[in-house]
């Protein structure tokens, strides 16, 4: 099984923590990963500082993904990343209202984040600041809804044998 | 320049002025043959040379986070069998255990030992698509014939163990659905038995045939540097030489205990990508051995889920006679289980590379959110790099060798 | 034979014109290539079998499949080039029409051509040919040998991109 | 075993034609003949997205074989191929796309929906697939599944075999036809 | 075959230099005429031929395979010719895009 | 890259020898693989004539069961339904009236039963929800058809036959405790 | 005038034109065959007994499909295409040495239609303007993936041509003529040469494999990269001109390096079986047969074996493989003959 590193979770927490102070919300161990969460006007230094950071490493985004807090009405980014000499995932999360959902792009640190991104924007209408092409990807460009937040309905409008009584459910 | 031609004593002809260079569009996609499934590449071409590529993707985009939002747990399995559907299991397996995870279920060692055999085969299934199809695409379609047997063998026994061939909708959260009858081991060890004879005379057939090597060697290449900066995983990472393999590095459902060996490439071309699934088919096949005789070893034979009745569904013999049982089972089924609030992510070694399930629950009937890390999507990016400056031949078998499944890029 | 003779010819001259007139430098090709293979039948009426064959491999079968080539990798079919102005080709037809009228007055004036040796058919047969070319012409067959490979080493030079980077 | 078989009579070319009856039979006989030459030889075009797909390699493969029937020639430009086999989602992207498959092919088509997905959007009952492709253009056979076994696909090119054979060689400029095209805004 | 052999015999020389003198006066015409490189390299082609004509015509007249072994001289500098010249035009094309051959009267570009 | 494990091996060689420069050996020894499976046994199997053994468990069309009795085992409760991923099943339920209890095992049964079988992606959960042993997949294949409409499988294609020669035996794909548990006639369930 | 002979002629050229397009079409039915079971299938089996109605079913409803000339392309040119390839392919024929001389009421009546003296060259004349076939096809389609296959085609038939030639030199260098009648004559018995010119055979034999478009150097239609290559916007029997003229080079081929190099209609040991010399004739053009049989299994073999080339890695084989290798054994064959000459 994958193993926990205490010592090197306390470690991203310590050094997070000296240089960007207040911006970390909050850090928490979840089930099996270190989670903080980052002030979102940082969340590019913070990434950057993850990964370029000698002792640190994290020089692998795995995955990028947005959210919907319908509750309390904010979207947000999660990042995971990944540190392959010292085998350590953790995970960034960032947040903001969603009135104005502007995030700075990790294009320019991971090129992976390129198409993750604009997965995102297409899923959620997150704008990438500085994103060097965002524009929907998997679905059709004439679209206006984000299909991925809460209110958006997931079926498709037409079906036609399910607006049939006997399909009815 | 001209100007001066304006002026010229004789021609008093408009003068053609120079525009800028032209290159000629190339429109691969998205129903051209070597794009496989369906995506579309805006190639700008020099002759027979690629200039640059656009890709649009998302023709089957079908939206499988935003259903696996309405659905329970065991409904998302489905879903999962559609992602990356050349090995459906792996992705079944993976979803499951992410779930135990959240759930906090333990399985025993038996169940483990038997998906590392599934998941192993899947592997292998998954892979003799991904070469046999190189070689198609390189125009010996043979060998696709040959190796593709035993693909269909290995669907014998999916259909053995699980009633399906291809999306197998295999095992439930917490193990299987039944134990392996004798028919499916059977199968098994036949497989063992023969296909690594198979595998060497598809090896004879393309490894060292010069024709090939040309057509491969030094094609799509692709450093390290650039293939971790792009997110690659999986076979494509380690064809750059990087021995990244989840089952490695953070290893789940006891793959600690095997012994098997990380292949790696040299500089990542496309020679490199199918030789290191080459060497995976013959790790597989050792991996799978050592798994059944782990099995063979284990004196219970029966065990094939975990025992933990809150949230793995009771025995059918107990639902038919059992009030509580029953009342058990319309509770999963119904999806009305008390599942915890909380966060996971769990990643398998997929054929194709990291598959990461990034599953947030609020505990309720479903995910909250379901991020899939599909390696697919995230790597299929770097295409236009990869092929840049090359031949449409060696765009095509690149891509082919990358193995981008439709299901898995668009979701 | 005379009714062949007419056929082929003016099959030729009319494709001769079209390759002048017609603007598509696709159709050009196409009506050189027909003006081409009745020059073969041409050729052939002359006892010069080897000849002709020749003419076809070296002249459709490479020369033109040269030009369609370069027509069809520039794309030069689309690249629509000004005709020259209305006067210079008014010049152009009439300079061609004196030109014909002068060549043919002048081979009007030609003495009757006697032939050198007693009729034989067979000089057009590769042997004979052959014999010749590599008797009396060995030294000009040599030196166009090397003619034909300045010219290819030429092609290539010319035909190479300068710097290769410089394209992208 | 034998509820999983249809009744189908095994079709040969070298069938003789039954009773002579004046000019009918002229005509009816030169149909006959075309269409068995047409079933015989219906030319796929594989419109494979996804699951679907990779069954349909294993029927092209050595155990299932669709070079009996004589469709294994594939043939990737619309132009040239006789049978549209939609195998797989078709995301609403998609449709446009498929529509101009199937007005780029040459008379006379058939197309057959192979797989939920592609018949009718299958588990996919989402905003962005299309809920079967009989919205965007007209599907003859439908085959379910998901995907379905080779043996299915088979029988559903059995169908369509069926289809052709009996099919007018006037039917394509029917009215019927034409309306139906007009249903689908072609032509 | 034998009435092939004797073809030339019926056909009257002066024919075949007429012929030859209307394709060369062609070719200079089209020189004259067109702007586009490759289709005045066509017209050379032309007169090339036009002068192999006459020389195989003037050959089997004479009975003399001299003229013959001229007209393999002749398609070998042809070749050479459309060779370079080809690949004049690939460069220029390349260069100028088009193959104007206004563009070309400076000889430089 | 430093290595990250201990176990990774270079698996790929582009070195060429002469005689793989040269192509000949490489593509005899494949001329050979090649015309060695010329007269080999063909794996095809002619389909429509012969068929390939399915596996007792395979997931094809479904069937309704009924009782030893004859009685249909369906009691309309809806699991299937919900569990169903594609949504493919639609019942309504009825409540039986007496006189009709050779018929209908429990007091309620599904008077209409439709699975929309182009919907139905065959994953096997309406069995796996069942806690009636009513609804199983079968090793029977859905064949195709010209229209849409009859995709829809109501219950007259869907509940197996009366006639016991003609029921559809489905026992290969319970577990052994199940049918170890369904000899014992003195449960409920079993009567 | 000599009207039996001509007849005769007629007659004759019209049987070969026949038996070209038979052998073509059942060429595609055997492609289909040989493929399936080398790949472990049954091939085609449901039209006709053995599938072997086939080709009439595909040839039928070729030619009841609806004809697609698309708006953009050149309509003539578009059709001029596929004409040229089929008639080029199908005049080739006439050169080559269908059996020795049948003798019928006194009168030797000879089984090839034109005994030219130049008759390899003929051969390589219809073969240079085949390529127009395509490549007027190709580009009359105005579209690009057909225009691709277009120059791929040119380029690779120019070049192999040359390799072509040249190892047809050296065997003209053993034989002596380049009348296909007198080589195979001079092959009689085993005096086949392919023995005598093992490598030309085989620069022959790879240079024939790409002048007829055939895998590994199938480029033109290469159907996973370019579609269909030069036929990507041809429908119905258009189509079918186009496929059955490479079924027909594939014929033509093989009968000319039956006819080089494997000893056309020779067949050893036949004059010590005390036959007739018609029945002679006969069993020696039967024997032609199954050579060209054999050859188009073997065109067919390589097929279904070996991955295809890609563009430069064709020219380099043809410019820097084959041609040097053509130039050597021509070299060498010049001096073997110089030396067997001095001493």
């Amino acid at each position: 099984m994958y193993q926990i590193d205490p010592e090197r979770n306390r470690l991203v927490v310590d050094k997070l923590k000296g240089q960007f102070n207040e911006a970390i919300e909050k850090h928490e161990m979840l089930a099996d990963m270190l989670c903080i969460s980052v002030k979102k006007e940082v969340i590019r230094h913070c990434l950057q500082f993850l990964r370029d950071d000698k002792d640190l490493q994290f020089n692998f985004l795995t995955t990028l993904c947005g959210m919907h807090y319908p509750e309390t009405s904010q979207l947000g980014v999660v990042y995971h990343l990944h540190s392959f000499v010292n085998n350590h995932r953790i995970r960034i999360k960032t947040a903001t209202h969603i009135s104005d959902p502007t995030f700075p792009s990790a294009t320019t640190l991971w090129p992976a984040a390129n198409w993750m991104e604009r997965e995102t924007y297409d899923f959620f209408g997150i704008q990438f600041g500085d994103h060097p092409n965002l524009q929907r990807i998997l679905n059709v460009d004439e679209m206006t809804d984000f299909p991925l937040r809460k209110d958006f309905p997931l079926e498709d409008q037409t079906r036609e044998d399910k607006d049939d009584s006997m399909f009815g459910r | 320049m001209a100007k001066e031609l304006e002026t010229d004593y004789w021609e008093r002809d408009l003068v053609h002025t120079p525009e800028p260079k032209e290159y000629n569009t190339l429109n691969v996609g998205p129903t051209h043959p070597a794009t496989h499934g369906v995506f579309q590449n805006v190639m700008l071409m020099d002759g027979e040379f690629i200039v640059s590529t656009e890709q649009t993707i998302g023709y089957i985009h079908r939206a499988f986070e935003k259903i696996a939002e309405r659905r329970p747990f065991y409904q998302v399995t489905p879903l999962t069998d559609r992602l990356n559907y050349c090995s459906s299991p792996l992705n079944n397996m993976g979803w499951h255990m992410t779930v135990e995870k959240l759930l906090g279920i333990e399985t025993p060692k038996r169940v483990d030992y038997l998906r590392i055999v599934i998941m192993e085969l899947a592997r292998i299934a998954d892979h003799i698509i991904c070469n046999s199809v190189i070689g198609v695409d390189s125009g010996a379609l043979t060998g696709f014939t040959y190796i593709f047997q035993d693909r269909e063998y290995i669907y014998e026994i999916y259909e053995e163990i699980c009633g399906a061939r291809l999306t197998t909708n295999m095992g439930r959260i917490g193990g299987f659905e039944r134990n392996f009858s004798p028919k499916a081991w059977e199968k098994i060890h036949h497989f063992l038995k023969t296909f690594p004879a198979k595998l060497k005379e598809f090896e004879t057939l393309l490894v060292r045939n010069r024709i090939f090597m040309d057509r491969t060697i030094n094609v799509g290449a692709f450093p390290a540097d650039r293939a971790l900066a792009y997110g690659f995983t999986g076979p494509n990472l380690r064809a750059c030489g990087v021995d990244y393999d989840v089952r490695v590095i953070n290893p789940y459902c006891s793959y600690e205990e095997f012994d098997f060996v990380v292949p790696v490439g040299q500089n990542g071309d496309t020679y490199d990508r199918f030789m290191v699934r080459q060497e995976e088919m013959w790790q597989s096949l050792r991996i799978i051995e050592q798994a059944i005789a782990k099995l063979d070893a284990m004196d219970d034979k029966e065990t094939y889920f975990a025992k933990d009745p809150r949230f793995v569904l009771p025995p059918k013999e107990k639902v038919y006679n059992n009030m509580e049982a029953l009342i058990w089972h319309f509770k999963i089924v119904m999806g009305e289980t008390d599942i915890p609030a909380g966060e996971v992510y769990h990643s398998i070694e997929a054929a194709n590379g990291e598959l990461g399930f990034y599953l947030v629950s609020d505990g309720g009937r479903t995910a909250s959110r379901l991020h899939f890390r599909r390696p697919c999507f995230i790597y299929y990016q770097a295409y236009p790099e990869m092929v840049k400056g090359a031949m449409l031949s060696d765009a095509i078998l690149t891509m082919s060798s990358m193995n981008v499944i439709a299901g898995e890029l668009d979701a | 034979m005379i009714f062949l003779f007419f056929m082929l010819s003016a099959i030729m001259v009319i494709s001769a014109l079209f390759v002048v007139f017609s603007k598509s430098p696709i159709n050009n090709v196409i009506f050189l290539i027909i003006c081409f293979i009745a020059m073969a039948g041409h050729y052939i009426l002359l006892n010069a079998q080897f000849l002709a064959v020749v003419h076809i491999i070296v002249y459709t079968g490479a020369i033109m499949v040269l030009f369609l080539f370069v027509i069809m990798l520039l794309n030069l079919n689309k690249a629509i080039i000004p005709q020259k102005s209305r006067l210079t080709r008014i010049m152009a037809v009439i300079t061609g029409g004196i030109f014909f009228l002068v060549l043919l007055a002048a081979t009007r004036q030609t003495f009757e051509i006697h032939a050198r040796y007693p009729f034989t058919s067979e000089i057009g047969l590769v042997a004979n040919v052959g014999k010749t070319l590599f008797h009396e012409f060995l030294l000009p067959f040599e030196l166009s040998s090397v003619l034909f490979l300045s010219a290819m080493v030429g092609a290539v030079m010319f035909g190479k991109k300068d710097h290769p980077n410089e394209a992208e | 075993m034998s509820e999983k078989l249809n009744p189908i009579i095994a079709p040969t070319i070298a069938e003789a034609p039954e009773g002579i009856s004046g000019q009918g039979f002229f005509a009816t006989s030169i149909e006959k003949a075309v269409g068995l030459a047409r079933k015989n030889s219906l030319w796929p075009l594989p419109f494979a997205t996804s699951c679907c797909g990779i069954e349909f390699m294993a029927t092209m493969a050595a155990h299932y074989d669709l070079a009996r029937f004589g469709s294994e020639r594939l043939s990737f430009s619309p132009r040239q191929s006789d049978l549209l086999m939609v195998m797989g989602t078709v995301a609403k992207k998609m449709g446009p796309v498929l529509r101009e498959i199937y007005i780029q092919m040459a008379e006379p088509k058939w197309v057959i929906a192979v797989g939920a997905c592609a018949a009718s959007g299958g588990i996919f009952d989402t905003y962005s697939v299309l809920q079967g492709i009989d919205r965007v253009i007209p599907v003859d056979v439908y085959v379910p599944g998901c995907p379905p076994r080779p043996e299915q696909i088979i029988d559903g090119i059995l169908k369509i075999q069926d289809l052709v054979g009996n099919e007018s060689l006037r039917r394509r400029n029917s009215k019927e036809y034409e309306d139906l095209m007009k249903k689908y805004n072609m032509e | 075959m034998n009435q092939i052999t004797s073809a030339i015999q019926i056909i009257p020389l002066e024919y075949y230099i007429v012929l030859s003198v209307t394709l060369f006066s062609i070719g200079v015409m089209g020189i004259l005429f067109r702007r586009n490189i490759i289709a005045i390299l066509m017209c050379l082609e032309l007169m090339f031929n036009s002068v192999n004509l006459l020389l195989t015509a003037f050959s089997a007249y004479h009975s003399d395979p001299a003229g013959q072994v001229f007209v393999f001289f002749i398609m070998i500098v042809a070749a050479a010719e459309v060779a370079v010249g080809l690949s004049i035009v690939v460069m220029m094309k390349r260069n100028v895009e088009s193959v104007d051959i206004n563009l070309l009267n400076r000889l430089k570009w | 890259m430093q290595n990250l494990t201990n176990r990774s091996k270079v698996v790929s060689d582009k070195k060429m020898t002469f005689l793989e420069k040269i192509y000949l050996p490489a593509i005899l020894r494949g001329m050979s693989i090649t015309l060695s499976h010329f007269f080999r046994k063909k794996s095809t199997i002619s389909y429509p004539e012969q068929t390939r053994e399915f596996s007792k468990v395979y997931r094809g069309q479904h069937v309704l069961k009924r009782d030893e009795l004859g009685r249909e085992r369906c009691t309309a409760c809806g699991l299937c339904a919900v569990a169903c991923p594609a949504e493919a099943i639609t019942m309504i339920s009825a409540e039986r009236k007496p006189g009709e209890e050779h018929l209908y095992r429990e007091e309620k049964y599904a008077a209409v039963y439709e699975i929309n079988m182009l919907r139905c992606i065959f994953c096997g959960d309406c069995e796996d929800a069942c806690p009636k042993e009513a609804i199983f997949l079968t090793d029977r294949i859905v064949s195709s058809q010209y229209k849409r409409q009859p995709f829809v499988y109501g219950k007259d294609i869907l509940v197996e036959p009366l006639d016991p020669e003609k029921r559809i035996d489905i026992s290969a794909r319970q577990t052994d405790a199940v049918r170890k548990f369904k000899e014992n006639k003195k449960y409920a369930h079993n009567k | 005038m000599d009207w039996t002979l001509y007849i005769y002629k007629t007659i004759f050229l019209f049987i070969i034109l026949l038996v070209t397009l038979l052998v073509a079409m059942y060429s595609t039915y055997g492609e289909r065959k040989v493929a399936a079971f080398m790949q472990d299938r049954r091939g085609p089996n449901r039209a006709g007994p053995f599938g072997l109605l086939q080709p009439l079913a595909d040839g039928v409803k070729m030619f009841m499909k609806e004809e697609i000339i698309p708006l953009s392309a050149n309509r003539i040119l578009f059709i001029l295409g596929p004409s040229i390839a089929m008639t080029t392919a199908l005049l080739t024929g006439v050169v080559i040495p269908w059996g020795g001389t049948l003798t019928i009421g006194g009168r030797e009546f000879s089984m090839q239609i034109a005994d030219l003296n130049i008759g390899i060259l003929y051969v390589f004349a219809m073969v240079s303007i085949g390529v127009y076939g395509i490549m007027i096809g190709g580009w009359a389609s105005n579209n690009k993936y057909a225009l691709y296959g277009s120059i791929r085609a040119a380029s690779q038939m120019i070049s192999y041509e040359l390799a072509m030639g040249l190892s047809i030199v050296a065997l003209v260098i053993t034989t002596g003529s380049l009348s296909l009648h007198e080589i195979v004559q001079q092959q009689h018995g085993m005096h086949w040469n392919i023995f005598y010119q093992p490598l030309g055979f085989l620069l022959f034999l790879t240079c024939a494999f790409a002048e007829t478009n055939r895998a590994p150097f199938d480029l033109p239609e290469c159907e996973t990269e370019l579609v269909g290559g030069y036929h990507t916007e041809y429908s119905s029997m258009k189509l079918g001109f186009y496929l059955f003229a490479e079924y027909i080079n594939m014929f033509i081929s093989s009968a000319v390096i039956a006819t080089l190099y494997l000893g056309g209609y020779n067949m050893p040991f036949i004059h010590q079986l005390g036959l007739s010399p018609n029945a002679v004739t006969l069993l020696g053009t039967a024997f032609f047969f199954m050579k060209i049989l054999f050859m188009i299994f073997l065109f067919m073999w390589i097929r279904w074996t070996l991955p295809r080339f890609r563009y430069d890695q064709l020219m380099n084989l043809g410019w820097k493989g084959l041609i040097p290798l053509a130039i050597f054994n021509i070299l060498a064959t010049g001096v073997f003959y110089y030396l067997n000459e001095l001493f």
